[in-house]
């Protein structure tokens, strides 16, 4: 029997599918929620060797109860190693990292990303946090996993400001020229997963039990049919979620 | 050489008060440590009581200790990669300050500051990077320049160094000499500790320094570098000091629901800040149950022992 | 999380034999560590017992470990900022080397050598530094260009990222899984680990991971950027580990007779290199009073328990 | 009474005169050797609060015996720090060691250093060990101590190799244009301090117990008529070399 993803929470849904594309040996860079959720329920099931760091410098942990910042007790206690965001910054900026996943108010077609401001720049409606580290992973990660509750504001045609660039055809050229990280490869929102095309995000499937057209509901682009019928989640991934009890809890 | 000589030399520990007015002055850069961990809550709250002003602050991720600053009216302008409440939400008096242009900004990311901060500790004018070569730029950052690598050609962002004039850490332990002892998370505390011209350190104890010399692994800053070494034993408070006590996440929620409100704002900025006046009050603000239970939390002394 | 959850994990622990013959191949640019203490003898040993040939060998201060790696024919080019035997004088199997024209130099000064491995380690195809602007510069090392910096208009070098195919250290203690944990001191040993695209360590004991997870700060190398670690205690002698045994100075003075002489060097290769199958007999020749004297020596394990 | 410094080793003697140089609250980047033996005298005498630095990254350090590195145990043992060579380095030139001291096989009027080849680079007649830190401390530091025994072979009119720059007019212009720092300040040798001018070192006096034609014996320099008559060694830095037992024994 097929796992039922519509009975888990909006943020389990978006954790479950993020996990799949989290391959065992690889390193990923992972910020606070749903990010390090995904990667702690990959590490969980498939991916026993995927090595998790932070950018506050913690690498090798998984964390017991949810962590409000990447400095936290939940993510320091227990952990493999603490170095310094210098470092964990270089590795990433010397391509030593595989994976980024990263969130943000707004993504547009080709997965440029605003945490930064609603509004204009010089007179916000909303100012927000700034880039904090997402401006960085998103240049020099060489696969940008993108994590996006399915909720239509978010989704944009242009966003108000690109705090982190992504996959547009003048974006794509200097990532090359200049020896970037080729940018987003796939949004993952709590219905479905998207890959990067040239043309912007193309579906590639529904999660099981959600239909193509609650999957692309409101979206502003053109996703195309998809590529797949749906994903389902295998039963270790699908049952991983019980250590992360809070992670069901906080819908 | 004889393992019993003494050599007599001068000790760094001053008061808070003198710690804070010998060393900031009105326009001052001042770099405040803490990424998550340690952060110079109680010894940034007396350059609030000191109310010296016209400051420009930086780090790279800055939490509610920032927003506690720029609500308090003596910050005019913060260098920094991002200012909110770490899984809360937003800096709502930055947010405020922003609106209504009472602030000047100069906004870069965490690895960029992280990098004007590594330029600055080691004495360079700037470091490339390949970072801040796409997407948006705020204005305030376009003076920024680009440079070609002399060997692959490629476009290179020249991060310009940041030098501030005092940096404001907490740590674990210093001996008298003024030898600093951090360890668990550091963030960009130590880089931008080590990039500034004058360092103020307030610490959970002070020991021996035979203490010190049994790691000096664990020594971040040598004493001839730091000018005043003070002891606040809870001073990072409501944020969290590895082996001493855990994070009070409950008190950064409710400073959402604070910040958000002028007059709660102001109520809570006299009650925590300026009308305290030691440390022995700021932990009976905090409260007996409450300090217990932060020693037995996640990372504070009981978890330490198990 | 479920406290007792066990993820099962890959080991990094092979036997040396394979460490070397799967992560070294002929030209490889080697990077060995240790800067005094913790340099890796036995493990490198091994690669001139497997007759690795024309290798590239680079560290910023070197010493007898890379006049064995010379004299034993199997290093083609040096990339250094100082090679002798400190304290004691020259290495003669390098000098002896060039002035036969048998090696390739590429020579840079310890601070230059060590930015190099940190362009590599930060994934900058150069860093720019004030040095190696006046004095003399061997044509070896003048393909370095000069830049301009865009803010202050002054001349720089370019210092060029070196990031080598291997690095080949030893630290005091790992996991099964890789992270390694080193402490006392260090020089550009980590700088160089980190720069390198496979990271291969020896240890004097391998330890289980909630050792690792009890002082998270000691760990200089996570996990997953390991290729192989291999358990040899006393790996690092003649130079020594910190809480382990001390320096056998002796060694490196009678080493300078040796190595002056041809005959007497080839003896000493066989007797310490080429005819040793194990650390067991490693730790024979080096002879039990030793090992004990070593080990209460200053920086042994006897001299730790104070 | 007079110390009497023909009493002591040549060692001790070149360690004394340079320790006078050596001020409280002072920091300085120290090599093994007389360099650190200058240092730790000067430290148990009149500046006890002078930090030293080693290359290694050892900070806060009195060596119980002598060092044959500036990695060894007795430089780790019982120090205040031990951090990366990256951040001392970093620190100096950051302007932040206040004082360098270096030895080498040759040194010219100008105070450039030879420690990398006697005879030709391509064809040496004696290969030596090259610069290590002593190329960079020379470029960085605000104030340089070079430090020689009296032997009329290290003082020449021109170093086969300049390891080490001094203070020549060319490169004194490029120390000023490119914010190096400014290079040789006095020369120490076992009978007489010297002083960098802007002709090349001038003597400063001989020590005391010396005569000036001892003091300037086989100088290939001009080196003027000395501007005090002696130098005479203080009770307590005198007293001091007790501490250092090594240093006596090892003329």
């Amino acid at each position: 029997m097929m796992n039922d993803c519509r009975t888990l929470s909006q943020n389990a849904r978006i954790a479950v599918l993020a996990a799949r594309d989290l391959q065992d040996e690889k390193s990923c860079f992972v910020g606070i929620g749903i990010p390090s959720d995904a990667a702690c329920l990959a590490k969980l099931s498939h991916a026993p060797n995927l090595s998790m760091i932070y950018e506050s410098g913690v690498i090798g942990t998984l964390p017991y109860s949810p962590a409000m910042s990447t400095g936290s007790p939940s993510i320091a206690y227990n952990s493999d190693m603490i170095t310094d965001s210098f470092t964990v910054f270089g590795e990433l900026q010397a391509g030593r990292i595989d994976i980024g996943l990263l969130s943000a108010a707004q993504v547009d077609a080709f997965g440029n990303l605003n945490s930064t401001v609603i509004g204009p720049y010089e007179n916000p409606k909303i100012r927000m946090v700034g880039s904090g580290g997402a401006h960085d992973i998103a240049c020099l990660v060489p696969e940008l996993i993108i994590l996006m509750p399915h909720d239509s504001r978010r989704f944009v045609n242009d966003v108000d400001f690109i705090t982190s660039p992504g996959a547009n055809k003048e974006f794509a050229e200097t990532r090359l020229k200049n020896k970037l990280g080729s940018g987003p490869v796939s949004l993952i929102t709590d219905r479905a997963r998207f890959y990067m095309s040239k043309d912007g995000w193309k579906l590639d499937a529904p999660l099981a039990g959600y239909s193509y057209d609650e999957a692309t509901e409101d979206l502003p682009w053109d996703v195309g049919k998809g590529i797949n019928n749906s994903i389902t989640i295998s039963d270790d991934l699908f049952n991983a979620i019980r250590y992360l009890p809070y992670l069901e809890a906080k819908n | 050489m004889d393992n019993n000589f003494k050599i007599s030399k001068k000790t760094k520990i001053v008061s808070l008060e003198s710690a804070i007015t010998d060393n900031i002055k009105p326009g001052n850069i001042v770099f405040l440590g803490g990424f998550g961990h340690a952060i110079p809550f109680y010894s940034s709250h007396e350059i609030i009581r000191q109310n010296i002003k016209d400051l420009t602050i930086c780090r790279s991720g800055a939490d509610i200790l920032f927003d506690q600053m720029i609500a308090s009216g003596i910050v005019s302008k913060v260098i920094f990669g991002y200012i909110g409440n770490p899984g809360v939400g937003l800096s709502h008096s930055f947010r405020k300050a922003v609106k209504d242009h009472k602030i000047l900004l100069e906004e870069w990311t965490n690895y960029s500051l992280i990098l004007r901060l590594h330029a600055g500790r080691m004495g360079l004018p700037f470091i490339p990077s390949k970072i801040l070569q796409i997407g948006d730029m705020p204005d305030n950052i376009k003076y920024m320049k680009t440079i070609k690598c002399p060997y692959t050609d490629i476009d290179m962002s020249a991060i310009p160094a940041l030098v501030p004039d005092v940096a404001v850490i907490h740590a674990q332990q210093a001996d008298e000499f003024g030898n600093i002892q951090m360890w668990g998370v550091d963030g960009d505390t130590i880089e931008g500790a080590l990039a500034s011209n004058k360092i103020i350190v307030s610490v959970e104890r002070i020991v021996d320094n035979s203490e010190i010399k049994k790691f000096p692994d664990r020594t971040v800053i040598p004493a001839h570098r730091v000018s005043a070494v003070v002891e606040l034993p809870w001073g990072a408070y409501p944020s969290y000091v590895t082996d001493f006590y855990s994070r009070d996440d409950k008190h950064y929620i409710e400073y959402d629901k604070i910040s958000r409100d002028p007059d709660l704002l102001n109520y809570y900025i006299d009650e925590w800040i300026r009308n305290i006046q030691s440390i022995e009050e700021y932990m009976k603000l905090i409260g007996k149950k409450n300090l217990k239970e932060l020693q037995n939390g996640m990372c504070g002394l009981k978890s330490n022992d198990e």
